[in-house]
């Protein structure tokens, strides 16, 4: 139990007008105690001794501010080195913060628990970064003059690992989220021939887009980091070198799967071949087979006509397509060209 | 008055740009008739398209304009310049008409059929083929087909055909010639024999609707012999030729199962007609967006149109694209209107349409309506 | 006994201002007849500025002599110290504002002298950055005239006369206003009569153009004024100050006019139009971004030597179906003749067909500003074509079945 | 001191009573957001005569100054916009469905013109052609001149008992029960006429004369013609 | 200690406590949200700070947050943990400086150093201030197993805190 030493200073009743400014009373100027007023002084019959001895508030010998005594040119990287909340007797500024009705003048810095909780960044003004990024220089290694270009950085580093870390606030540093690997490769800087990339495409599934030649592969099963990134260059070495050798079962590739037109694979030239036999009136027993070994250089411009055909199943449909299918079609069947509008 | 003078000077404004041509035969028609008007005379009009053929709102314009006129355009004659041109011993070119909603793609086929009958072919021409597969009015009637089990009928409308078909061949069919070459046997009291002459065989599949769908099989085939034997140049025309190949029809079995249009018992010989491989005649083909619900409509051209199927089945065919109005075009149509009284006010009144209705013939028709 | 004589010296003068101080509009007719030769006193007295050089008015300034001697009421004593604490109090704002803008520019690096206020403003957001949605409870560095509400100097003197002949109606400067107001009207009657009688010429070249400018609004009056004006007065306000420009020569007091007038943003079409560019082939276009109507966002651009062809997202006109947006498209070039002269190239995405159209048919006005001339010029601007059209769809709110429409009532 | 500032205000207000448009001033902007225009934005002038005639009259450059409403979305300058079809759209339109309403009137004006070019290829002579006016909007005109109410009945009550007092009509009232009553007259048709079909009938009758419309109109004057003994009572 | 208190009482202390009782109505048309919303008093001498003033629906429009973490952001982690210990150490700050926290406290975190920030009232001697900081940063740093370091702003009464009366 602490003793307690009262101070008890007497007389000044603290005649606090409180005077309704808005502003908190620690701003407004302090009120003079009422001067001797000569009239209408209050005749106090039953006058009550002070019972209770008021206790005068401890009048703490609080020293100034520091922010008054700060030179105006001082370095203010020494006053306020780090994050620190806003303390208003060593910020020198005339801050205010608080909405008010209008009219008003909103609460100053002082006991303005406002300004305390918003984050300041009295401990990043320009200068102090300035001076800080000049420390850090020393530390840090020059970028390489050959890698000037986009194309110069994808010409020699094709292959792009993307991890991704977290900074929070916990007293423990790890993130769950941080273990996700994700490569991504251009599909014209794998070397694969016609077959090849065909096999991959259909291995890489969905992963692969077609805009933009992408290959993206993402790992995210393993717990660790580096498992993942493990995990991922198998993937991509594994469907590489897959997709080079050729299985026995791939020979028997049914039309649909496909994945481009092929002509004669295709009704089209049943078509052509029969129209050509029935020009010649000539009897077509052929069977499928022999359809399509039929060599179609026999056919007057059936050569345009395939390429038309083909490129209007590849290049999709569209007028340019049409146009040339249209022509080609004419020249197959002698027909006069299309008239153009004079 | 304010009205008469502005009608006298929209006639001398429109006399000014000549929109009408005397040449009314398309036999005769060439490049410096494209864009303008001509007027069919109303017997051949009745003959070619009483049961159909031309749009309904075409059929209401001629009604208020007191005639039918067709306006020339390049694709027409250019495939009226092919079919000329072409022999007719080497096997059937087919043309595949594409374009917008609303570019002209049927009145361009009933000028072909105009010309098809002035030249004598043998026409045969479906209206519109979704009126028989997607469209449903309270009395269509539908049954299994005998003769094929598994399929369904629609005789109604293949009587409808027929009679249609009739309609527009009763001069070639009453010449005689063309005789059938085997003998058909429908039921048992009834038959045709060997030899008997088309129209015969017509008369009975319009009599006896419940054989309408085979008479129309035993019909086509008979024709493509007969057009084979050089008998007769046959013309082919069907307008909307893609729902046949729109997965499904909206007609369904007694047992309400949903019908695809390869089990619909008419869709085979005209399949079959549409082939290459008879000669002696041409096949004119439009695939519209019109005749397909709307989750097939993203655009107009024909690949996209007729499926994969389709355009295998029809694979060495001229795409033929209907444009819009050109330049002079939609100013002989407007003028036209003027002449007709369907158009009328200053003249700047044109420019503003043509921007409107982005030189769209139905758009422009459309727009013209109120003023 | 002495206090008595005090306040009763201060009832004698109250009466004799309050009888003078009606404003000559609306003056009922009883006070005219009695007493006009006390107005006149009244007025010249009132106008503090011009110093009154008639010795008329002598025998009152030795009241004040007189009354110096007088021991100053408590009332007066309490008013005078409060008012020089207030001056005390902003003087020390001040000292402290300019030190701490000085500290301020030293902890950003910069030079003191050239620290604006908006070098301020963005300082104080940069190391405070508080997130509040509310601009006005965001933490704020500003001199202290503009924080602390401004107070009207002092309106008396020690011998508590008033300065202001109007000070008892309570609000001085405005009735003041309003009394210049009528003294205008009388004058501009005035010269009227006088025109009519003496023949007397008007100025001919002298107008007074206002429909580019509005009436100051409430808060810029009491602003302007220093006192806190209700509807009422501020209906009058506008009433007297229409009254006196209806009047025929009411050029003749523009300047007082004019301080009261608050001229809108004019129509800033016609300054910055924008130059159009050029592109490989030569022709000119101009691309105008941000057009906006209802959700619609987009942008149109303009090609000059063009063949009216109109392409929206990458299709023909037939973009949108119906005719009525079609026509919103072709409004502006139907409208200024130019549908064959420009191509129009326009993206856009968000929206309907007609907040589509509409924000298309914005971007294309804005554009063909810079291949139109001046006059066609005017004709789109007050055809309403270059008005941006803001107007949102307004929010549904609880309670409400729409954004206006209420419930139906139900008897039970 | 208050009292004596409400005398002064009382003063100057009394004078103000009679011209009391007080209450246009107060600018209501009960919604935040800008759902509207403030007012003292002009309303847009696009049509080309109109233009034509503020450029005769050289208001134009004053009227550019100050801010204008942009046009409406579905009015624009072309030749053939009509202010009066837009309005009767809109009356035509239900809940806010714009563009079936204009299909609809397009619609009917399409039938007027059919059966009008009909006539004047059946009509005989030169001068019977002459007389059919074939452009439906000239005969929309027509029919509205037509079915216009020049005085209609106010329900007054006096003494209880409520009397129907004919009282002169504003333009755009009548302009609004000529436009209703078209439409009134339409729609009670039978279920298998279609609206456009209806509509043209009533407008071809309306803007010769006959048809129930007009009968509508004619009643109502009979109706003020027999109470025009209490027209007194307007001003009571 | 016992001054402190009485003194408390007579200038109407219980206006001071934090949670104050609100008066509870279970009426449904009156029991509408009172949460952070104080009632106006007769006599109007009710104080009232800046955050008391404003009710929670101006929270980020007129006033700001009192904890700062990333918890609450996309996929922030230790969600519940970081709201149990800021409330913990709320309680704990109250019960320690009993009487003189006259703000709320604010608590912020950066990676795992945390910050609490308060208006602390000068009704103690500053060596005892002292020790409190000391013991409250030591025990906290202890418990959340994070450093802690307490960021205390003194003021003469519960006086200057008040922003409005009501």
């Amino acid at each position: 139990m602490s003793v307690f030493i009262r101070h008890y200073n007497p007389g000044s009743v603290y005649n606090a007008k409180i005077w309704r400014f808005a502003s908190t009373t620690a701003e407004t100027p302090k009120l003079t105690n009422g001067e001797d007023d000569e009239e209408f002084r209050v005749l106090d019959i039953l006058k009550k001794r002070d019972k209770l001895q008021r206790r005068a508030p401890r009048k703490a010998d609080v020293p100034p501010d520091r922010a008054e005594k700060m030179r105006t040119d001082q370095k203010w990287g020494d006053v306020w080195p780090g994050p620190k909340s806003f303390h208003p007797s060593s910020v020198p500024l005339p801050i205010r913060q608080g909405y008010v009705p209008k009219g008003q003048a909103p609460p100053g810095k002082k006991a303005n628990a406002e300004l305390m909780k918003i984050p300041n960044f009295l401990h990043l003004t320009p200068p102090v970064i300035k001076s800080q990024c000049e420390a850090i220089k020393k530390f840090c290694t020059e970028w390489p003059k050959l890698l000037n270009s986009e194309e110069a950085i994808e010409k020699h580093y094709p292959l792009e690992i993307i991890t991704s870390d977290y900074c929070h606030a916990s007293p423990v540093i790890r993130n769950p989220l941080s273990r996700i690997v994700i490569l991504r490769i251009k599909l014209s800087d794998l070397k694969l021939d016609k077959h090849a990339r065909d096999k991959f495409l259909r291995l890489v599934g969905d992963r692969y887009d077609g805009q933009t030649d992408l290959v993206t592969i993402t790992a995210d099963r393993c717990p660790v980091r580096r498992q993942n990134l493990d995990y991922v260059n198998y993937l991509l070495t594994a469907c590489y070198h897959e997709s080079w050798n050729y299985e026995d079962w791939e020979g028997d590739k049914t039309l649909q799967d496909m994945e481009y037109y092929d002509f004669d694979m295709n009704q089209s030239k049943r078509n052509l071949v029969n129209w050509h036999l029935l020009c010649l009136n000539e009897e077509n027993n052929f069977s499928d087979e022999e359809i399509k070994l039929y060599d179609v250089a026999s056919i007057p411009n059936a050569t345009e006509y395939i390429e038309s055909v083909s490129s209007l199943f590849n290049d999709g449909e569209s007028d340019a397509t049409l146009k040339k299918y249209d022509t080609s079609v004419r020249k197959l069947l002698g027909l006069p060209d299309k008239k153009i509008v004079t | 008055m304010l009205s008469r003078n502005i009608r006298l000077l929209s006639r001398r404004y429109s006399q000014a740009v000549t929109f009408r041509t005397t040449e009314s035969s398309p036999t005769q028609q060439n490049e410096n008739q494209v864009g303008l008007f001509y007027t069919m005379n109303n017997d051949v009009c009745k003959q070619l398209f009483a049961h159909g053929g031309l749009p309904k709102s075409f059929m209401k314009q001629t009604k208020t304009f007191t005639e039918t006129a067709l306006m020339v355009r390049l694709p027409a004659l250019d495939i009226i310049d092919c079919i000329k041109v072409t022999d007719l011993n080497k096997p059937v070119v087919r043309y595949v008409l594409y374009g917008e909603k609303g570019a002209g793609k049927s009145l361009t086929l009933a000028h072909l059929l105009h010309f098809a009958h002035e030249d004598g072919f043998l026409i045969v021409h479906i209206p519109w083929v979704s009126d028989w597969l997607r469209r449903l009015p309270r009395d269509k009637e539908m049954s299994n087909s005998q003769s094929r089990e598994g399929f369904v009928d629609i005789p109604l409308d293949a009587a409808a055909w027929l009679l249609h078909f009739k309609m527009q061949n009763q001069v070639l069919l009453k010449t005689g010639d063309l005789k059938t070459s085997k003998e058909y046997v429908w039921s048992k009291r009834e038959s045709t024999p060997a030899g008997a002459p088309l129209a015969e065989l017509v008369e009975h599949g319009i009599a006896r609707v419940k054989y309408a769908c085979d008479v129309i099989d035993v019909l086509l085939k008979e024709i493509k012999l007969l057009s084979n034997a050089k008998k007769c140049k046959t013309f082919v025309a069907i307008d909307g030729f893609n729902s046949f190949f729109y997965p499904l029809t909206r007609l369904s079995t007694p047992t309400k199962k949903k019908v695809a249009p390869e089990e619909v018992s008419l869709t085979a010989p005209f399949m079959e007609i549409t082939k290459n491989d008879w000669t002696n005649g041409a096949i004119v083909v439009t695939t519209d967006q019109l005749a397909v619900p709307e989750d097939r409509q993203e655009n107009y051209l024909p690949k996209y149109l007729l499926y994969q199927k389709g355009f295998e089945h029809l694979d060495p065919f001229v795409p033929m694209e209907i444009g819009r109005y050109t330049e002079r075009e939609f100013l002989s149509c407007a003028s036209y209107y003027r002449d007709r009284l369907w158009l009328r006010g200053p003249p700047e009144l044109e420019s503003e349409l043509k921007l409107a209705s982005a030189c769209n013939p139905y758009n422009f028709m459309e727009l013209c309506a109120p003023l | 006994m002495k206090m008595y004589l005090n306040s009763s010296k201060m009832l004698l003068l109250t009466r004799i201002a309050l009888k003078h101080a009606f404003p000559k509009t609306g003056l009922s007719s009883y006070f005219t007849k009695k007493s006009t030769f006390r107005i006149q006193n009244v007025y010249m007295y009132s106008s503090k500025a011009s110093s009154s050089t008639e010795n008329v008015y002598n025998n009152f300034t030795d009241w004040e002599t007189l009354s110096r001697k007088k021991k100053v009421s408590k009332a007066m004593k309490a008013y005078l110290e409060r008012a020089k604490e207030h001056d005390e109090f902003m003087k020390r704002q001040q000292f402290e504002f300019n030190i701490g803008k000085r500290h301020l520019a030293n902890m950003m690096g910069e030079d003191p002298e050239t620290f604006t206020q908006k070098d301020v403003d963005r300082a104080i957001e940069y190391l405070f950055p508080s997130g509040i949605y509310d601009p006005a409870a965001r933490p704020l560095m500003k001199p202290p005239e503009e924080v602390f509400p401004a107070r009207k100097a002092a309106e008396f003197d020690e011998a508590g006369r008033p300065h202001h002949f109007l000070f008892y109606t309570g609000k001085p400067n405005f009735f003041k206003l309003l009394y210049d107001a009528a003294e205008n009207i009388q004058l501009l009657h005035k010269y009227e009569d006088k025109v009519i009688r003496k023949k007397e010429t008007p100025d001919p070249n002298a107008s007074l153009d206002l429909n580019a400018s509005v009436w100051l609004t409430k808060d810029q009056l009491e602003q302007m004024l220093v006192e806190a004006i209700n509807d009422l007065e501020y209906d009058n306000f506008k009433l007297v100050m229409d009254r006196l420009v209806s009047l025929p020569y009411s050029y003749r007091c523009k300047e007082f006019i004019e301080k009261y007038r608050k001229t809108l943003s004019t129509q800033r079409f016609a300054l910055e139009i924008p130059k159009p560019s050029y592109d490989e082939n030569g022709c000119a276009f101009v691309t105008t971004y941000e057009c906006l109507r209802k959700k619609a966002r987009g942008d149109v651009t303009i090609k000059c030597p063009g063949s009216g062809k109109i392409t929206i997202n990458g299709q023909d006109l037939t973009y949108f179906e119906d005719t009525q947006s079609r026509e919103q498209v072709i409004f502006p070039l139907i409208f200024t003749g130019m549908e064959n002269k420009v191509d129009v190239v326009a993206n856009i995405e968000g929206g309907g067909p007609s907040g589509q159209s509409g924000a298309i048919r914005w971007g294309i006005a804005w554009g063909l500003r810079s291949f139109v001339d001046k006059s066609m010029l005017e004709a789109m601007q007050v055809a309403g074509l270059l008005t941006r059209d803001h107007r949102r769809r307004e929010r549904k709110k609880p309670g409400q079945p729409g954004a206006r429409k209420k419930p139906t009532w139900k008897k039970r | 001191m208050n009292s004596i500032r409400y005398k002064l205000s009382g003063v100057t207000c009394s004078v103000l009573q009679a011209a009391n448009f007080r209450p246009a001033y107060i600018q209501c902007r009960l919604y935040s957001g800008p759902t509207s225009f403030p007012d003292f934005f002009k309303n847009p002038i696009f049509r080309k005569e109109e233009q034509a005639k503020l450029i005769e009259i050289n208001e134009l450059s004053k009227l550019a100054i100050s801010p204008v409403k942009p046009p409406g979305v579905s009015e624009t300058s072309s030749v053939y916009y009509d202010p009066l079809v837009n309005k009767l759209i809109n009356h035509v339109m239900k809940m806010g469905k714009k563009q079936l309403a204009r299909e609809l009137v397009e619609k009917a004006f399409e039938n007027v013109k059919r059966i009008q070019i009909e006539r004047y290829h059946l009509a005989s002579s030169a001068e019977a052609k002459a007389k059919i006016i074939l452009n439906p909007k000239d005969i929309l005109h027509q029919a509205i001149e037509n079915c216009r109410p020049l005085l209609q009945l106010l329900p007054i009550k006096r003494g209880g008992i409520v009397y129907q007092v004919p009282a002169p009509i504003t333009e755009k009232r009548s302009l609004f029960l000529a436009i209703k009553w078209l439409l009134d007259a339409t729609n009670d048709k039978e279920r298998t006429i279609h609206f456009p079909q209806q509509f043209a009938w009533e407008l071809l009758d309306a803007a010769n004369n006959t048809g129930k419309v007009v009968k509508r109109k004619q009643d109502l004057h009979r109706q003020c013609e027999a109470n025009r003994a209490y027209a007194h009572y307007r001003w009571q | 200690m016992n001054s402190i208190i009485k003194y408390a009482q007579c200038s109407s202390l219980s206006q001071w406590s934090p949670v104050f009782a609100s008066q509870f109505h279970t009426s449904s048309a009156l029991s509408r949200v009172v949460s952070g919303k104080y009632r106006i008093t007769k006599k109007r001498d009710r104080p009232l700070t800046y955050e008391m003033a404003n009710p929670p629906h101006f929270i980020a429009h007129r006033k700001s947050w009192n904890s700062w973490n990333t918890s609450s952001l996309k996929d922030g982690l230790r969600r519940s943990e970081t709201a149990v210990e800021d409330e913990f150490i709320r309680r704990f700050l109250n019960g320690t400086w009993h009487g003189l926290v006259c703000s709320e406290v604010i608590i912020k975190r950066q990676f795992n150093h945390i910050r609490v920030a308060a208006i602390v009232r000068r009704a103690v001697s500053p060596t005892k201030m002292y020790f409190l900081i000391g013991y409250t940063e030591e025990l906290l740093s202890n418990w959340i197993q994070c450093p802690v370091t307490l960021e205390l702003q003194t003021v003469d009464s519960y006086k200057d805190v008040v922003f409005k009366y009501i």
